[in-house]
């Protein structure tokens, strides 16, 4: 899967000295997972998905990963919003209930 | 050595200008700047200005455009003034808390309504809190040189600010006095190219600029702006020492005192009332009066530790305010006030509100102030609060 | 310091010679000067003034013009309360006109008076009367030299009009020698 | 001309430009950004004002944009755009993109002054509008391009305020009248279509406007996972279109011979459950009058 990772490394400034110069960040800067958020988990169905790239091309938080062979989720950032599910045109995705 | 040339307030803004260089400027006429930026365009139409020249189509797209222009780490220049300031006041902080170090030229001029194009202070005192350096010129010498050291200033890592530099209206940018206009390889050693090391959005090292922090985080950044504004008074005070060795004109940094060894009563002032205030010093001093100026250069960063030391052998000072915070008094005072109370014995303190909306403070009106202020200091009750060259009684 | 005070109508050049002045004397003849109109948002047409103070020192007087040393009136229509105010007992006031034995007895006052607007037709072809006050100026004070005055236009001229202004100066300067 | 590959799924990049976002689930906006991001790559500089897309992607420490990116002015997206581009042609940075990224209320309500500033100078922008019909990071305010009969906070739907009374305002038209270089508008609900158009912004030399139907679950009230769905539908029934301005003509991309019905549209939406049959025929023959003008002047 390719997509960008938290930074587990990032800490926060320990003096105001060490703020950053302005209101100004490091771009891409990821400190936390979106995963909460979720109700249902989308799962693809490898047998039914014939990588249309559908559900790729419209992800509106673009967790899902082309791969080489098969699309991949990074469910660190998936919402559940279920459009990959619903715009897949043979079923191939589950929306499945996330377990506590 | 420079040339001479005589040119108006404005004209010596934009030699100034030139001089260092911006690479684009964003320009919005208005009365009584105009006349700093059709000059800017002037420069850049007979090449002697390499710059991109933006017609922007107000105020607050000068200021917007200027961010855009400093948040790719480029040199901007823009110019307001009056209801310009007043409109572009949203961008003010935007720019500060981003640390972009543009330079603006501010013409101070009255705040309507009743409407009026000519010069009081209330406009650049509504934006004291904007997190800008805010500093008041004398003369167009000083307009020009201070251009070249507010890019200094501005672009130096640890101030990394916006700085407003502020002419009154009509009386510097339209007098035309002798300004020597320095040689252009000399500024180029004073002022290096801009470099903004830690906050421009940057191809090899992307950055998001202007963010959101939120109420766990937003304290922290603005005490670091408080703090490195405050800092900011060594490179001001540093600049003005290094651009005297160079140029030959030293401003005094923060605040300029004129003859106030043994004065018993000061008057403190910004802007162009100061010079007509030196030629009243003269001639008290030589009827024997114990009478002294301190011109403030800067209001933001407020130079109260220097003010003490300046006052703390006057027995009265008095504090000139071209502005009225309605419900209160001069905006200067208030501040001046507030730095007076952690002396262990301060001087009294009187205020004379003059020049709005262009009134003529002459000489015999600052008499009259340093004749309050002596009357003051012999123990007569005087009016703490006084209007001047005013038509009519109360 | 001397003070010098202008009246002349928007479009007649009376705040560009106020300025020429200050150059002349300050650029060309190393003394101080500073020049400012009447501030504000005049028309052409509309009665302007405009100052020039020259000193030795500097000059560091940021307040209105009260009195003067000298008051040149480029258009005599403006004749009125406003040309006589602020004059001071030695103030002389040079007007443009050919009618001098009109302002006769008028005030206390030394007058200049010179046909500027004649002499400005017969050099430029044109009646801007500018130069040719000044020159009158030049001629009555020592406030400047001839020679720097020319220098300035030479300077803040366009080169097709600045030959024929010295050539005016110098006329209307020989005229104000010569009565 | 080179010659360029189709613009699909398939030729997209699988690298994200615009990721970690807290949008709402299903948020339409934010798919528009990412897929503009991925036409344009990371050497663009993107201005964003105050509103969901800048509210959701720069909360400290967590930045979203991985290229270089700026909050702007509510009012200022064409004018900070604009001095980043002067910025860049006075520093000799070539080959990087200025791109505005605003919504409804920061385009044709408080930003138009200094868009249409951006685009009378001709400036080097890409101003991209993701049209989401209200002022949503606010919590669902009327806009100016709000359309007529909507239930906002601000033109709730009841006795005196019976939903938003005006159409929306004719931004692609107010655009194209400044006789910019290219213009456009799109819907999320046809991705090809919108990336094809900012493929074509790239190359434009001087402004660009693309206008982005983009649906708002939490705004219009619909269900998060037809979001493309709903955006495609808006442009099936007439309500929406596509089309370009180039060359100082207009084109319409889309002339369907056919509409599918307005009401169903409409019904799948919270923020139009009160309207009336009456209701309905007047925006049916608003959308009538609307294509009959555009299939006379524009085909």
């Amino acid at each position: 899967m390719d997509r960008p990772k938290v930074n587990k490394d990032w800490k926060e400034p320990e003096r105001i000295s060490k703020y950053p110069v302005g209101s100004t960040c490091d771009g891409g800067t990821l400190v936390t997972i979106n995963a909460g958020w979720r109700v249902l988990r989308p799962v693809i169905n490898q047998d039914k998905c014939v990588n249309c790239l559908k559900c790729f091309l419209l992800c509106p938080d673009g967790v899902i990963s082309k791969g080489e062979e098969k699309l991949t989720i990074d469910y660190d950032y998936c919402k559940g919003c279920g459009v990959c599910a619903y715009e897949c045109k043979l079923g191939a995705i589950d929306m499945v209930k996330e377990e506590k | 050595m420079g040339r001479r040339a005589f040119i108006c307030g404005n004209d010596a803004v934009a030699e100034g200008v030139r001089l260092s260089r911006p690479h684009v400027i964003s320009a919005y006429p208005i009365t009584p700047q105009t006349i700093a930026v059709e000059r800017l365009a002037d420069f850049v139409e007979d090449g002697s200005l390499k710059a991109e020249y933006m017609h922007v189509e107000s105020e607050h797209s000068a200021m917007a455009c200027a961010m855009g222009v400093s948040s790719v780490g480029a040199r901007a220049f823009t110019a307001t003034s009056s209801q310009g300031l007043l409109y572009m006041a949203e961008c003010l902080p935007y720019a500060s808390g981003a640390r972009m170090p543009i330079v603006m030229m501010n013409a101070n001029r009255s705040i309507a309504t009743p409407w009026n194009i000519y010069g009081d202070q209330m406009d650049s005192m509504f934006l004291l809190n904007s997190g800008w350096i805010q500093m008041y010129v004398e003369d167009a010498q000083e307009a020009l040189d201070m251009m070249i050291q507010a890019y200094r200033i501005a672009e130096t890592e640890e101030v990394m600010t916006p700085m407003m530099v502020n002419l009154d209206g009509f009386v510097l940018t339209h007098t035309y006095e002798v300004v020597e206009i320095p040689e252009q390889k000399d500024v180029d050693e004073f002022l290096p190219p801009i470099n903004m090391p830690q906050n421009k959005m940057d191809l090899n090292d992307p950055k998001s600029l202007c963010i959101t922090a939120g109420n766990d985080w937003n304290m922290e950044f603005k005490i670091k702006q408080e703090l490195d504004m405050q800092n900011s008074v060594h490179t001001i005070e540093a600049v003005d020492k290094e651009f005297g060795d160079k140029f030959g004109r030293y401003y005094g940094g923060l605040i300029e005192e004129y003859r106030c060894e043994d004065a018993e009563v000061i008057l403190i002032t910004t802007g162009s009332v100061t010079g007509t205030s030196r030629m009243v010093v003269d001639d008290l001093r030589n009827k024997g009066k114990k009478v002294g100026l301190l011109k403030l250069r800067y209001l933001r960063p407020f130079p109260a530790e220097k003010i003490r030391e300046a006052v703390k052998n006057a027995k009265v000072i008095g504090v000139v305010d071209k502005n009225i915070s309605f419900g209160y008094e001069g905006t200067i005072f208030t501040n001046v006030n507030s730095a007076l109370v952690t002396m262990e014995k301060h001087p009294m303190s009187l205020n004379f509100i003059a020049g709005i909306g262009g009134r003529d403070i002459g000489k015999n009106h600052i008499e009259d102030m340093f004749n309050s202020m002596i009357n003051a200091s012999e123990g007569k009750v005087e009016e703490r609060i006084q209007y001047m060259n005013v038509r009519c009684e109360k | 310091m001397k003070e010098i005070r202008w009246h002349g109508r928007g479009g007649q050049g009376s705040f560009t010679i106020a300025r020429l002045l200050g150059q002349a004397a300050s650029v060309y003849g190393g003394q101080y000067a500073q020049a400012f109109p009447s501030f504000g948002p005049e028309r052409r047409g509309a009665p302007v003034l405009g100052f020039t103070r020259i000193s030795e020192t500097k000059i560091t007087d940021r307040s209105e013009v009260i009195t003067c040393d000298y008051v040149i009136v480029l258009d005599e229509t403006l004749w009125g309360p406003a040309v006589v105010a602020g004059l001071k007992e030695d103030t002389i006031i040079i007007i443009n006109t050919e009618t001098p034995e009109k302002y006769a007895g008028q005030v206390e006052n030394k007058i200049i008076t010179i046909d500027a607007t004649s002499l400005a037709l017969e050099v430029l072809g044109r009646p801007i009367t500018n130069t040719a006050m000044l020159g009158a100026l030049v001629a009555i004070s020592d406030v400047v030299s001839l020679d720097d005055c020319k220098n300035a236009i030479k300077d803040t001229l366009k080169a097709s009009v600045s030959e024929k202004n010295i050539e005016l100066i110098q006329k209307s300067y020989d005229a104000v020698k010569e009565a | 001309m080179m010659d360029k590959k189709p613009i699909n799924a398939r030729t997209l990049t699988n690298k994200e430009y615009f990721y970690g976002h807290k949008a709402c689930g299903g948020c339409g906006e934010s798919l528009a950004v990412r897929l503009a991001m991925k036409i344009l790559g990371e050497r663009t500089f993107a201005s964003l004002p105050a509103g969901c897309m800048s509210a959701v992607s720069f909360i400290y420490p967590q930045m979203a944009f991985r290229n270089n990116a700026i909050i702007t002015p509510f009012a200022s997206t064409g004018a900070v755009a604009s001095g980043v581009a002067a910025g860049l042609k006075a520093l000799g940075i070539k080959d990087a993109y200025s791109i505005g990224f605003a919504g409804d209320g920061g385009t044709a309500d408080i930003g138009l002054q200094s868009l249409s500033g951006a685009i009378d100078r001709n400036d080097k922008v890409i101003y991209i509008c993701n049209d989401n019909e209200a002022y949503m990071n606010t919590g669902i305010q009327k806009s100016g391009l709000t359309p007529y009969g909507s239930k906002t906070t601000t033109s709730p739907a009841g006795e005196n305020i019976p939903g938003a009374q005006n159409m929306k305002k004719n931004m692609f038209e107010i655009v194209a009248a400044h006789d910019i270089a290219y213009a456009a508008t799109a819907s999320i609900g046809y991705p090809e279509d919108f990336m094809r158009k900012v493929e074509k912004a790239k190359e434009v030399e001087g402004t660009s406007y693309i206008h982005i139907l983009a649906p708002c679950p939490t705004g219009w009230g619909h269900a998060t996972n037809i979001t493309i769905s709903l955006a495609k539908e808006a442009v099936d029934c007439g309500l929406w279109y596509l089309a370009e301005y180039e060359n100082g003509e207009f084109k319409l991309n889309k002339n369907p011979k056919e509409f599918t019905p307005i009401e169903s549209y409409l019904k799948k939406q919270g923020r139009f459950k009160h309207l009336g049959e009456e209701d309905i025929k007047v925006i049916e023959k608003h959308r009538d009058y609307k294509w009959e003008k555009m299939r006379k002047n524009w085909v």
